[in-house]
């Protein structure tokens, strides 16, 4: 059976030109970075040298980069490190209700600790009401954090626009944009941003390293106390072939980005007409335009969608409900019940995530599998009754 | 994630459907954890002598459902009665942990229908 | 010219083994392990098997394993997160002066919130004196922290005796085993500790992966807050290859433990017995037993220890001088001048921690250069005036 | 981390030693940081034309210390007096920030020595 992968936006393959990089960095290269010796030199200079492609990725300065664990450990690091550096400044943060849950676990931490945190409604598109967001700002507004793309939609936020708002009132602002880097053009000195989330298994690069971009000047508590790695902002030994598997994976994501958003968009395209022409009751979640290039998250009325999944899955279709952290809980997810979306919708959606590897023919082959496995499951569903397929 | 029987049960669900003029009809659970099902009965003697399910739900749901209607075919009430939820999943080799509570309701959707039937025979 | 290298307290080799069962994760297995479909549900299972392992080394339950990118985060998430969770209780921490800077920094940082830090004193053998732990526990002690091994003298602390200590008064107790792991057995079923803390890279397995021991029932404060991941005590997506790794250098070092300790401290042995003979003025530091099998911390008076770094590193020796962490700065040894070393002294010493793959020839060289270089630089030392060779 | 100047400094140190009966001695550093210079000069009708170092220190404390006494040597006193120790990093192709406080002290070495000259001569 062949297999098709369409849940890029939960992982991505590492691909063959990253694992070569990294290989050298666990058979010879091996030595810790802060060694002066001849086995830590060479691996200073190469993290040093990944972390300049990475700068790239974001138009940043390398004292700009902090390398961390994952996408969440960044935004923890962001979150938790403005609210302890400012809380004698304020106590409230303003984040939205779709946010990754490594943004609301870290906001639901900080309310126990006595911050206040205002979560931003989204419209039936996905997106927020700037003028919302300027209301909910009061003197004691120290942080704001609003994603840069959606992962379960791949909804784009205003992220220019939340900046200038923020930077007129000398409010940090920060935006997860792990799901967008890769996938659209980010540049943090046309941005107002200051903090800004990025992983490496989401751009095809190894799982277990993230980054953080802190603009200059812009003071963090760390999260991670310890020795002097990353400039004393982030102790601990560097996840050395991860950072250069990040590093060239991230290279390679400036040099294929136009082409890889063509690619995409067009594939993206194509899987949603075929499916709503082929099948009734079909809707596409989140704003038709303001979105990646790579993401369709589908409602299918009347069907469950981990049901559908399974069902993909045994056609060796991989793909999935909601974000991967969420998938094998039971709630609806967050993101599309904040839509507006009933609950029998938001439970019956599946999201295809697609990347570099993914071709024509493969959508192709979903658009022609996927009738009958709905027409299926409708016909056992209880709440089909009244409609005709 | 689900054990072999549980995927066969999925794949190949038995007695889907609903019977017309049941003798009795159970619904459980809600939109908001994501699993419905509906149980429909038809019962002879005290025995139950057809029984079909409809469900909108995961795969625990479903199997789940499946299963019962398996276990309870041709059993008296006083038997099927005893059927629990954990009766289906131990039949099913178990369910994942997070499964067991709210996909788990295919034994409530028959006592559902049992009641109904029961009613049923009162106001008769 | 052949490369030697002596510094494995500051990180080890990935062997071949370990490596190439770290392969698969990068070219095939690259799935979400928190995906349903097929690309996620083999890397579940890999990283539960991997779990096991580094059970074994420590002799613990999977459920009191928890994976983190590395010793740091581990220190931080085990002394923050009883910190936090037990503030209630007490703001009081007692550990020592010769910790690792990931738990120094930490308390430091705590000490800033508002929590009481005791630095407990050591001897010159570097021991501290556990009736002096009796008197500075008070009513508002919450946690001990005292690492299993010092890393730059290999001393061993009586943790089952702290651990006892610990629990007669209720208070948690952990200890910071990135140097113990692999070279000394550790069965937390026997010590009285809570929380343990290990690394892969300082046991043949690739950086940027950790792991803390929580024994049942210990409640602790997540440090990244985030999705379920590891049991909703650490969010982000996996380090899936690094645990992968993480966990066949564990088998590994179960396997070969008994072997290695042998192996080690007759390398250890033969060293310091060498230069002994053959150098005047040179000191051992630690206790001359209660210390790991491979670590040797020598000062030779007279002489700066980079500088003598240097030498070697030029003749293909790589050692160092105190914690990896913390060469490349100029403080003297925080640990050797707790021991009351004299300052001197301190700048003097180089630490030589053996390895795995380490020979007998390797020492003998080491014995055989070393002299001439001690030598030379002592005759450019305005120290060594008085004093002849 | 050295520049290859500094490495090559620090493996060939210029002029090590001590002057016996020098015109001036400069001892300056302190053991807490690990970098102790002593410098002696010789210095004849104000020009220098012998000095040596004996230095305990790192290897940027070793190379700085040897280029310092190929910069001075054969110089009047009063350019000697011009050399800093930014001067003598330069002169080194530069030197790791960490070591731009501690360990760059030669200079001030050479201060010294013809400080402790300057004063011998008042005091002849
Ligand atoms: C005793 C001790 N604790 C903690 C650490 C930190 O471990 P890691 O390098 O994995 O962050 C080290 C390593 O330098 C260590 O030796
Ligand atoms: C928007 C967003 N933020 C954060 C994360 C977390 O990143 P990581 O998996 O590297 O922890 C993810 C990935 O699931 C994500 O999609």
């Amino acid at each position: 059976m062949n297999k098709i992968y369409f849940d890029h936006n939960a992982t991505t393959p590492v691909i063959d030109e990253v694992f070569e990089a990294m290989v050298p960095f666990y058979k010879e290269q091996w030595g810790n970075p802060s060694s002066i010796h001849w086995a830590g030199r060479g691996t200073r200079k190469a993290v040093e040298d990944a972390r300049e492609n990475v700068c790239k990725l974001l138009n940043c300065a390398p004292l700009e980069l902090i390398f961390t664990s994952s996408g969440t450990e960044s935004d923890n690091h962001a979150i938790k490190g403005i609210a302890y550096a400012k809380k004698d400044k304020g106590n409230h943060i303003i984040t939205t209700k779709v946010e990754h849950p490594a943004i609301l676990s870290t906001c639901k931490h900080l309310a126990k600790e006595g911050f206040e945190i205002t979560y931003l409604e989204v419209d039936k598109d996905g997106l927020i009401d700037l003028e919302q967001l300027k209301a909910a700002i009061t003197p004691k507004t120290i942080l704001i954090t609003v994603m840069f793309a959606n992962n379960e939609t791949g909804v784009l936020f205003p992220i220019k626009e939340i900046g200038q708002i923020a930077k007129e009132r000398g409010i940090t602002f920060h935006t997860d944009a792990v799901q967008a880097a890769g996938k659209i053009p980010i540049n943090v000195q046309e941005l107002n941003v200051d903090l800004l989330t990025i992983s490496g298994h989401k751009i095809y690069g190894p799982k277990g390293v993230g980054a953080l971009f802190a603009k200059r000047g812009v003071r963090l508590t760390p999260l991670i106390h310890g020795g002097h790695q990353e400039r004393n902002r982030r102790g601990g030994t560097e996840n050395v072939a991860g950072i250069i598997g990040f590093g060239k994976a991230a290279e390679i994501a400036i040099r294929d980005l136009d082409k890889e958003i063509a690619h995409l968009s067009m594939l993206r395209n194509r899987l949603e007409t075929g499916l709503k022409e082929k099948i009734q009751h079909v809707y596409v979640n989140g704003h038709p335009e303001k979105r990646l290039p790579n993401t369709a998250n589908i409602s299918f009325e009347f069907v469950e969608g981990e049901s559908l999944l399974l069902n993909l899955d045994m056609k060796g279709i991989a793909a999935s409900s909601g974000s991967a952290c969420t998938s094998g809980s039971l709630e609806p997810s967050h993101v599309l019940v904040a839509m507006g979306i009933s609950l029998e919708l938001a439970h019956g959606s599946v999201r295809f995530s697609l990347g570099k590897s993914n071709t024509v023919e493969e959508i192709d082959y979903l658009i022609e599998i996927m009738p009958p496995i709905v027409e299926r499951m409708r016909s056992m569903s209880p709440l089909f009754a009244g409609h005709k397929f | 994630m689900y054990s072999e029987k549980v995927m066969d049960h999925f794949s190949n669900p038995r007695n889907v459907g609903e019977i017309e003029e049941a003798s009795g009809t159970g619904m459980v659970g809600n939109p908001a954890c994501g699993d419905i099902m509906k149980l429909t009965i038809k019962i002879e003697n005290n025995v139950i002598t057809d029984v079909k399910f409809k469900t909108f739900g995961c795969g625990a749901a479903i199997a789940t459902s499946s299963m019962v209607t398996e276990l309870v075919k041709g059993k008296g009430l006083d038997d099927a009665e005893k059927i629990s939820n954990n009766t289906v999943a131990e039949a099913l080799d178990g369910l994942p942990p997070v499964k067991m509570h709210c996909s788990n309701l295919a034994a409530d959707a028959l006592h559902a229908a049992i009641e109904d039937y029961r009613k049923k025979l009162e106001t008769k």
